[in-house]
């Protein structure tokens, strides 16, 4: 895409000197959908487009790491920076630098605390709050009567769980007929998932009605440790997961998952737009809002399935 | 599973040292059956014959830990260390998966993704083996580096895919049930016995412990110190590949980032736990099985005891520290009766030059 | 001399390790301005009762006054404290510094900031100065020092701090003439400063000529305390070992009358050599014929065998062996061809601390015969059994840890390990440091028998004497090079060597060793 | 005697002087070369590395591991291993951070911070010492333990008051106020980990503690029999490598404003491959403070090489990363293998 972009044209005629160098502080690679987001980006920009990108992806995930590149990269006046943070906080002066280095500074995905919106372009990211409370309200529209629900969670601390818990628990924590037979951390892992939650299952006896697993991976865990408990998912234990990547969706067809919220990674395109207007000196809003659609039944799936990217 | 216990000349403190580990896993037991009466029952399930119960679960989450753990203990034996089992571990589930995403879902292709895995495996390991053992370079380095090259290649592999497979035949091996036990576990159990006869029958145990207490004093009385640190890390590396294997047979998936993740320290724990010394030397194979036994009865009670995410790391510690203490009461013990020259090892410059 | 108050006194001390009293109501004491020997047989408490001394070992009965204080230590810091200064019977240093740091370790000089090391060193220099080393640089690591050097440093330590104890355990187990008199001087020196001194050592010639007084102690109980006039060289050994015994004869008799029972070469290398370690020798050993290796300290002897054995890989030069040429370039390929070496280096090439008696002498065999093929139960507990009761090991207790036993029962168990792999050729460096005279003949009568049977050996030795007693051959080194070779002969002596090391001018060296080579019985006129 | 063998050795310190050089410092001048050869590689191959931001900021963001790394020097000189410290850090600013907002004197706080580092060493330690606990273990309960708590704590960044005092911790100093954001610039956290190294260098070079240290390292036996106090001198590099860790906090946080119980995961291996780099040798006895500071900045400026590049696909960082640390060690072992037979 991207073809009537300035940026291309230029670089149709010219050399490759003329290319927008793009920063991307990334997260790496980590799973199906970090893996969609950051491809469908790096596919955005592209030297026929007029870019070189340049793809710094985080060691580990810590922050440490992601605060060295965008340093270097600000310190090789790169001409705009889109960052994908691992977290939301301590970023106020690294963008403060590069807002003296006058580097425009696009946020993917994840936001930063406090707020300032002076610090940076805009944010282009779904909103892992909305998502979340769409999980929360199909379990209540789902068991008008309640039940009990375990929390399949990443690693306590991490924001991404942070904000989907919190979208989570505003309502259902509202709405008393449910109980929390409490959450446990897997790592985003299906195995570790998968090994806690047949425990889960025992101590409590399959007494479990409702599964809230924030990434899919953990949600499939969830699945094959429900099978093994000689009970059906889906039927004897609700999973809803977010991301929506095809093999969630898969399993949604299936009739194991019961929910799949999705979390959309394909936002390439706006931000390439987003791109080329900051470029061109063009106002943009502060955070566009990446729309994600939710999956409540296999049908949905089957009709989404075909042409699922990630 | 003493039987590789007995296979060896080992001295009555270490023999009795892992008997804390054993302590440890009952009082965890106990205190779990505080929590629910029923948990140490076992019922039967008729559909795929199998024993359910807690008890169950914790043997199929040692069997990996098991693996990697044994192999760790003779590496450690011979004063070495193997960071990189961890990420052994990913590249074997990624070869297997990768395999498997494509091959037909027959018995066949499940032995060939072995072989493959087991294959990869054998040559990280060799690596390892002669970058130790040939160049010279520490132990701890040229793990790490394996450490952070192997999850790389793992992420090359499935390019940077978490891989599903379906493979009726592998899954079993991780789920699957012989009279009523998990195959998983008795696999694991199988492999500690057959490396325990072949340490401990045939004369490599002594020459491990020998390279271990004093490379230099063994190299002079003609041990082939290069052969065994080969072999060593070799084993090790097999021994990962096979955790591997289990890890993502059990959900037919490999986790790029997160199989494997950390496992290295588990298995340091359980070796250690199992009374073979970090700095080499003596080692038990026993000690390093009831370890992983030990670290699986545990991560499964912070779950059933609904122990918070936040809190799990500071609970382990607390139980290991615990544990530290009451081994080394006993060695403070038996000090009393004799206190004696600092029995630290000596020759570390011999080691750090070889 | 007459009675001054004692310095250091210990009463009934008694130690005991699991399965030993080490120590059974010892009585000691050291009085100021004296040389005092410990005496007795391998084993029989002598290094223990110095490490009780010292605060290495705690004491279960007893006391120990320090001018006439009860003293209680806690650990070696203590000891040192109250004035004692020690020298281990094992080197106890750090390879991994420098000669001057290890000599100054704790006692380096302090200034405004911090350490002066340019004093340090130069006060290190003087320290070794006394004992004769003030060529070896404090700057030079310790590393680059022989085994014997390695000592002589660790004895320099003890002259940085003035103590007013000094304790010596047998500092002279490689140290050859000239090093031991330049020791004996400084000890004398000390004594007439009114140190009192410690000293143990197997050789009764250095007893006789140094010590003022004798302490004897026999499997670990104390038999009485001498004045070393009072007491003959016979009286010593009777109280030492409990009897008389004849063996001990042969030690001043001269060179063994043994038949020329030579047979065909089964060892010889052509121009072998190492840099820094070796220049290159031409080297043959005969089936039943023991070859001597003389020459001062650092001459190269162990150099020499370290290239025979495998243990240095040989840069240059090429070797037959059984008239089949061998690559030998690592201890394995040398035990594979029948070779075998105990080195002079117990702790750091022989033993093994941590494992049993048995282990550590069934390890050769094992080795040879690859881990693949284990010894049988049986064959390892015959082996054993043989071993220890032919070297009478004591304590004989094969699953004891060989770092349990004293001294000379290690140098006993390697000797056992090294027959055990049934050697062809077998070298021995020092094979008697360190070993009690009763079973110094037992050694060398064991090194006569293998000889008959056939093997032939390599002894290398500091005690020349030995040298000359026991062997048919004698390659005598200098400055790592092959500057004689004698066939051993009744004009052949202990002084006849030291000359022709001595003359030994640097450019006729050469003809000279051919010379030697060719009609050895030139040499003498 | 001492007087005759003046002679021969007017002439030997040079010679002697050389071959000691060769034994101790070639791993370390062998990182310094190979630092300075990366430089200029970045430079031709990228440009703009050896310009005053890229060099100020490679000290300003890897201040806290330099101050890491001297730490770990001084445990892994004696043998020993000290995995707790990344986790040290994720609690020290954590709880230090909450206390600064439950209205605690800042200064304070930072004292107390620091102190609560030595705590954890302090634990270590005795765990060490007196249960004969080995290092390896020890420390990784000490790990295990502190990530716990700061979990137990907070999951939330927690959020410096905007107008902390401690926060000129991080104020950048402009020495040359160059164009745009080229400047030379220098914060307080950098000189903190300057003094520390000295520090540092003169107690292990110019104190009896510090020679005690490597003499534990070379051997422990001999160390006892020497007189020298090693159990005191093991505790305190215990204690040592904690209090580093806290004030490595210190400098961390008030760089970043907050802290996270998520902080510092995996940082001790960091702090140890610095080390390693460096010259030390795990197995003890022999490496320099100033080695670490070297290892640090390789590892830092490595990954600015990566990020500069650009080009690396996402799944081959970590094998290249792994891949230069393996030649780094290549190299040194090669310079080695000249001086061991
Ligand atoms: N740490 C120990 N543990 C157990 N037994 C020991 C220990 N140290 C020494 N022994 C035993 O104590 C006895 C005395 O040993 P010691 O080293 O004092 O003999 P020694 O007189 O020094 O002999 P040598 O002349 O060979 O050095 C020996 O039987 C030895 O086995
Ligand atoms: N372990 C060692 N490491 C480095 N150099 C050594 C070592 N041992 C000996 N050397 C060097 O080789 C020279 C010869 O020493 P060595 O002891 O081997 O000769 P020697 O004739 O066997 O004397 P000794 O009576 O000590 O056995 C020494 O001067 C020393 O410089
Ligand atoms: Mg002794
Ligand atoms: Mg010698």
């Amino acid at each position: 895409g991207g073809g009537d972009t300035p940026g291309a044209s230029e670089s149709a005629g010219g050399d490759s000197g003329e290319l927008t160098t793009v920063g991307f502080v990334a997260v790496g690679p980590e799973g199906a959908w970090r893996k969609a987001n950051e491809q469908n980006i790096q596919d955005t920009f592209t030297k026929e487009a007029g870019f070189d990108l340049k793809y710094a992806p985080a060691a580990k995930l810590d922050q440490k790491s992601q605060i060295d590149a965008f340093t270097s990269f600000v310190d090789e006046e790169v001409d705009i920076i889109l960052l994908s943070a691992t977290e939301g906080s301590g970023w106020e002066d690294s963008l403060k630098r590069a807002q003296e280095a006058e580097i425009p500074v696009v946020l993917i995905d994840r936001g930063i605390e406090p707020d300032n919106t002076d610090l940076y372009v805009t944010r282009i990211a779904p909103d892992n709050i909305e998502v979340s409370t769409s999980v929360a309200n199909w379990a209540i529209s789902t068991f008008p009567d309640g039940g009990n629900y375990f929390v399949l969670e990443g690693p306590a601390g991490v924001s991404v769980v942070n904000e989907r818990n919190e979208g989570w628990n505003e309502v259902i924590s509202a709405n008393d007929k449910f109980t929390s037979l409490g959450s446990q951390t897997a790592n985003w892992s299906t195995e570790e998932a998968k090994s806690v939650f047949e425990t889960v299952l025992k101590s409590n006896n399959n007494d479990v009605q409702l599964v809230f697993a924030q990434n899919d991976e953990m949600g499939l865990g969830a699945v094959q440790a429900v099978e093994e408990a000689g009970l059906t998912p889906g039927v004897d234990v609700k999973i809803a997961t977010i991301d929506g990547t095809k093999a969630a969706l898969e399993s949604l067809a299936a009739g194991n998952l019961s929910f799949v919220a999705e979390y959309n990674p394909l936002f390439g395109e706006t931000a390439l737009d987003v791109v080329n207007k900051t470029l061109a000196g063009e106002e943009v809003d502060s955070y566009i809002i990446v729309p994600s659609e939710t999956f409540d039944s296999p049908e949905a799936a089957e009709a989404a399935l075909p042409n699922r990217q990630f | 599973m003493s039987g590789t216990g007995n296979g060896g000349v080992i001295a009555n403190l270490f023999r009795r040292q892992y008997v804390w580990g054993i302590v440890a896993i009952v009082i965890l037991l106990i205190v779990n059956s505080v929590k629910d009466p029923r948990y140490l029952a076992l019922s039967f399930n008729p559909n795929n014959g199998a024993l359910v119960g807690n008890v169950i679960d914790i043997l199929r989450a040692a069997a990996p830990i098991m693996m990697i753990a044994i192999g760790m203990c003779l590496v450690i034996a011979t004063s070495g260390i193997d960071l990189s089992v961890g990420s052994v571990m990913v590249v074997a589930g990624a070869v297997s998966m990768q395999f498997l995403s494509t091959a037909p879902n027959t018995p066949g292709a499940a032995f060939t993704a072995l072989a493959l895995a087991l294959g990869v495996s054998l040559l990280l390991g060799l690596f390892n083996g002669f970058m130790v053992s040939v160049v010279g370079l520490q132990p701890f380095i040229s793990t790490l580096v394996m450490m952070m090259a192997g999850r790389g290649i793992a992420k090359v592999i499935t390019g940077g895919q978490n891989t599903a497979a379906t493979n009726d035949t592998f899954r079993w091996i991780a789920n699957g049930y012989v009279f009523g036990l998990p195959v998983v576990f008795l696999i694991a159990i199988a492999i500690v016995i057959l490396l325990g006869l072949l340490v401990r029958r045939s004369a490599l145990g002594l020459m491990i412990e020998a390279i271990g207490m004093d490379p230099m004093a063994a190299r002079m009385a003609g041990v082939n110190r290069r052969g065994l640190l080969l072999s060593v890390y070799t084993i090790s590396a097999l021994m990962a590949g096979i955790a591997g294997i289990f890890a993502t047979a059990s959900v037919m998936t490999v986790d790029i980032s997160r199989t494997g993740d950390q496992l290295e320290m588990d298995a340091i724990l359980a070796v250690v736990i199992g009374g073979t010394s970090l700095a080499g030397g003596k080692f038990n194979i026993t000690g390093a099985t009831i370890g992983a036994l030990l670290i699986a009865t545990l991560d499964k009670t912070v779950v059933f005891l609904g122990v918070s995410s936040s809190a799990t790391p500071a609970f382990k510690a607390i139980v290991i520290v615990a544990l530290c203490l009451l081994q080394s009461e006993r060695v403070r013990s038996a000090f009393k009766r004799r206190r004696s020259t600092p029995v630290a090892p000596t020759k570390k410059e011999e080691v750090a030059a070889a | 001399m007459m009675e001054s108050l004692p310095l250091v006194e210990m009463q009934d001390i008694s130690i005991s390790f699991p399965g030993v009293k080490a120590l059974d109501g010892v009585n000691f004491r050291l009085l100021p301005g004296e040389v005092h020997t410990l005496m007795g047989e391998n084993g029989a408490g002598k290094s223990t009762l110095i490490k009780a001394l010292t605060g290495v070992y705690k004491i279960d009965e007893g006391r120990i006054l320090i001018n006439g204080q009860d003293l209680h230590l806690a650990g070696t810091a203590d000891a040192q404290a109250a004035g004692i200064s020690t020298v281990y019977q094992e080197v106890n240093l750090c390879t991994n510094l420098s000669i001057g740091e290890n000599v100054m370790l704790g006692h380096e000089v302090k200034s405004a900031l911090g350490i002066n090391w340019k004093a340090s060193h130069e006060k290190a220099r003087e320290a070794l100065g006394k004992l004769g080393l003030g060529h070896l640089n404090p700057k030079a690591p310790l590393k680059s020092l022989s085994l014997a050097m390695q000592q002589l440093v660790a004895i320099s330590r003890s002259m940085v701090t003035n103590a007013k104890v000094l304790i010596l355990d047998e500092p002279t187990s490689s140290l050859d003439a000239v090093e031991v008199e330049q020791l004996f001087t400084v000890i004398r020196r000390l004594r007439d400063e009114g140190v009192a001194i410690l000293f143990v050592s197997h050789f009764l010639d250095q007893v006789y000529a140094i010590s003022d007084r004798l302490t004897v102690l026999r499997n670990g109980a104390f038999v009485g305390e001498y004045l070393t006039r009072d007491l003959d060289r016979t009286a010593l050994i009777a109280k030492m070992i409990g009897k008389d015994i004849a063996a001990l004869q042969n030690l001043d008799s001269g060179r063994e009358e043994r038949a020329d029972n030579h047979g065909e070469v089964v060892y010889s290398a052509k121009q072998i050599s190492r840099k820094g370690a070796i220049e290159p020798v031409d080297l043959e050993l005969r089936r039943g014929e023991i070859v001597g290796f003389a020459g001062l300290l650092g001459s190269g002897r162990t150099e020499l065998a370290r290239l025979v054995y495998g243990a240095d890989k040989a840069e240059t030069g090429g070797v037959t062996v059984d008239g089949v040429k061998a690559e030998i370039k690592a201890p394995a390929s040398g035990l594979k061809h029948r070779i075998a070496f105990s080195s002079e280096n117990r702790r750091d090439e022989g033993i093994i601390r941590d494992l049993t008696v048995r282990e550590n002498i069934i390890l050769g065999v094992q080795a040879k015969r690859g881990w693949h093929r284990p010894l049988p139960r049986k064959e390892v507990d015959e082996l054993v059994a043989k071993y220890i009761a032919e070297l009478n090991v004591r304590p004989a207790d094969p699953d004891k840890p060989i770092r349990n036993l004293s001294g000379g029962n290690q140098q006993k168990v390697l000797l056992g390990r090294w027959l055990a792999t049934s050697p062809e050729i077998l070298i021995l460096d020092e094979p008697t440091r360190g070993i009690d005279i009763g079973a110094k003949a037992e050694i060398q009568e064991r090194v006569l028998e293998l000889a008959a049977e056939g093997v032939s050996v390599v002894f290398i030795s500091s005690e020349l004497e030995e040298v000359v007693r026991l062997s048919d051959r004698i390659v005598v080194l200098k400055d790592h090079r092959k500057i004689a070779e004698l066939v051993n002969g009744p004009e052949v002596t202990a002084e006849s060597i030291v000359n022709i090391i001595a003359q030994d001018g640097v450019e006729d060296a050469k003809e000279a060793a051919e010379g030697v080579a060719s009609q050895p019985e030139e040499v003498l006129q | 005697m001492s007087v005759a063998t003046q002679t021969p050795d007017q002439v030997k310190p040079p010679l002697a002087e050389r071959l000691r050089l060769r034994l101790d410092f070639l791993p370390t001048v062998a990182a310094v070369v190979i630092f300075v050869g990366m430089i200029i590689y970045g430079e031709a191959a990228y440009g703009r590395v050896v310009q005053m931001n890229t060099i100020s900021n490679l000290f300003i963001n890897n201040s806290h591991l330099i101050i890491l790394a001297v730490g770990l020097t001084f445990v892994i000189l004696t043998g020993g291993i000290d995995l707790s410290v990344g986790a040290v850090i994720a609690f020290t600013s954590v709880s230090g951070v909450m206390l600064i907002n439950a209205g605690w004197n800042a200064w304070l706080v930072v004292a107390v911070m620091i102190a609560t580092g030595g705590l954890f060493g302090l634990f270590s330690g005795v765990l060490i010492q007196y249960f004969n606990v080995q290092p390896f273990i020890a420390t990784l309960s000490m790990m295990f333990l502190a990530r716990g708590l700061a979990s137990m704590l907070s999951t939330v960044p927690e959020r410096l008051p905007e107008d902390s005092s401690i926060l000129v911790l991080a104020t950048q100093i402009k020495l040359i106020d160059g164009p745009k954001v080229n400047d030379l610039v220098i914060t307080p956290g950098v000189i903190i980990a300057i003094l520390v190294v000295a520090v540092g260098w003169f107690i292990l070079h110019r104190t009896r503690t510090g020679r005690t240290v490597y003499a534990i390292g070379g051997s422990e036996p001999s160390a006892a029999l020497m007189g020298l106090p090693v159990h005191a001198t093991k505790m305190w590099v215990y204690v040592i490598s904690g209090l580093l860790a806290g004030l490595a906090a210190v400098v961390y946080t008030t760089r970043l404003g907050i802290a996270q119980n998520i902080t510092g995961v995996g940082w001790e291996l960091d702090a140890i491959a610095a080390t390693v780099i460096g010259g030390t040798l795990l197995t003890g006895g022999v490496g320099f403070v100033l080695g670490s500071v070297v290892g640090a900045l390789v590892l830092g400026l490595m990954n600015v090489l990566i990020t500069r590049d650009g080009g690396v696909p996402p799944e081959a960082t970590t094998i290249i990363t792994g891949g230069i640390l393996l030649i780094f060690v290549l190299l040194q072992r090669a310079v080695l293998a000249k001086q061991r037979d």
